[in-house]
């Protein structure tokens, strides 16, 4: 199956790109997609923990089971507002 | 009104948006980016879909937490400049302790789970993020 | 900006008396009339040389006891219909725990120390009084 | 000496003016005046414990010594604002 995976902010400047389009076996966990993305781009390890994901526009957590065409993004910490 | 928006915020709408007959108080908060010799302007990304739909849970939220009556949320993003505002909250409650608190919550909820990031703009930014923040703004 | 008027408050003017540079947050209450059945409007009376004093030493306190950058209190008096403001205050801080807080504070002062005086007025309002207020307005 | 006394709200309602010129003896105290004030306006006189004092446009307690030309307060509890 294949999943679209979103990048923001420091990791898409770290990446490079917005967004990757990822194939993946059927039952496979978020939180593995995850590991499968540093070990492609490992600049984002150092990132690994404070990393918040998502799922279709909402958060998710690490042993969601990823559908066909999942909307999957990875989100530095968020700092809207002004200060 | 939940709103994510690259224009600048017309705060008197957002005010606008929350008033309703049975509402005695009305608190509203603006963040605007501050004057800092090493910024001229904040660069605000955004996943927005995410946005509007966390801004919406927020909202949905305070009205079972605080007894809110309407609550509103605007946040520009792109480049806002120094004195610009970056996000105004507009909170109506029967009660102004409510308000109050409805809208301080809302706010620390705001930076806590809404997908936006800010990176700061000025004289020592390097000049690669500058051109393709320029750039950006160009072809808003 | 500290005002005691008749006429409807201009709560963007309000705030943008606030602005500042340095200034990243800025909390606003307004007040309103509520509807209710028996309420048409407030009537709000006002001891005005003293209101302002009172006022300009609230500000004053507010800038010492929470470091607020700036604060504007608006207060309208005469009679104030249903759904209209009777009191804007905005207040600009560095940081928004501070402009909430001062903000709340100004708001219980202005209840607690400044001399203004409020009646309803509706349907069941003794005529005298309801014809006594109409002239007051009528000759404002 | 001479002063002007103020009334406002319920208490301009239950005295029927806005305002009384009040002569008393040099020295006299603001208290020494309200008592005054509320002899001659005995309706004023279940507001007595909740009226609260002003001279000159400050509030004011009841051991000040008044001056010719004081303009004196008496003020209801206030109830600014919308609630």
């Amino acid at each position: 199956m294949r999943v679209q995976v979103k990048l923001f902010a420091s990791y898409r400047e770290v990446v490079g790109v917005r967004q990757l389009a990822w194939t993946l076996r059927d039952g496979e966990t978020l939180g593995a997609l995850v590991d499968a993305v540093v070990d492609a781009y490992p600049r984002l390890r150092g990132h690994r923990d404070t990393m918040f994901l998502a799922v279709n526009r909402a958060y998710a957590q690490p042993d969601v089971v990823l559908r066909d065409g999942d909307e999957v993004a990875l989100l530095p910490p968020v700092s809207g507002g002004f200060e | 009104m939940i709103r994510i928006q690259r224009s600048p915020i017309d705060v008197a709408a957002v005010i606008d948006s929350v008033r309703r007959d049975e509402a005695g108080a009305i608190a509203v908060f603006l963040g605007t980016v501050r004057a800092d010799p090493d910024v001229d302007a904040l660069d605000y990304e955004v996943y927005k879909p995410m946005a509007i739909r966390t801004l919406a849970d927020l909202v949905d939220v305070a009205q079972a937490k605080f007894g809110v009556v309407a609550m509103s949320i605007v946040h520009r993003v792109g480049r806002v400049p120094v004195g610009g505002d970056s996000v105004a909250i507009a909170c109506a409650a029967i009660h102004r302790a409510e308000a109050f608190a409805a809208c301080a919550w809302a706010m620390d909820e705001v930076k806590r789970v809404v997908p936006i990031w800010k990176q700061e703009t000025g004289p020592r930014t390097p000049r690669a993020r500058r051109r393709r923040s320029g750039a950006r703004r160009r072809t808003r």
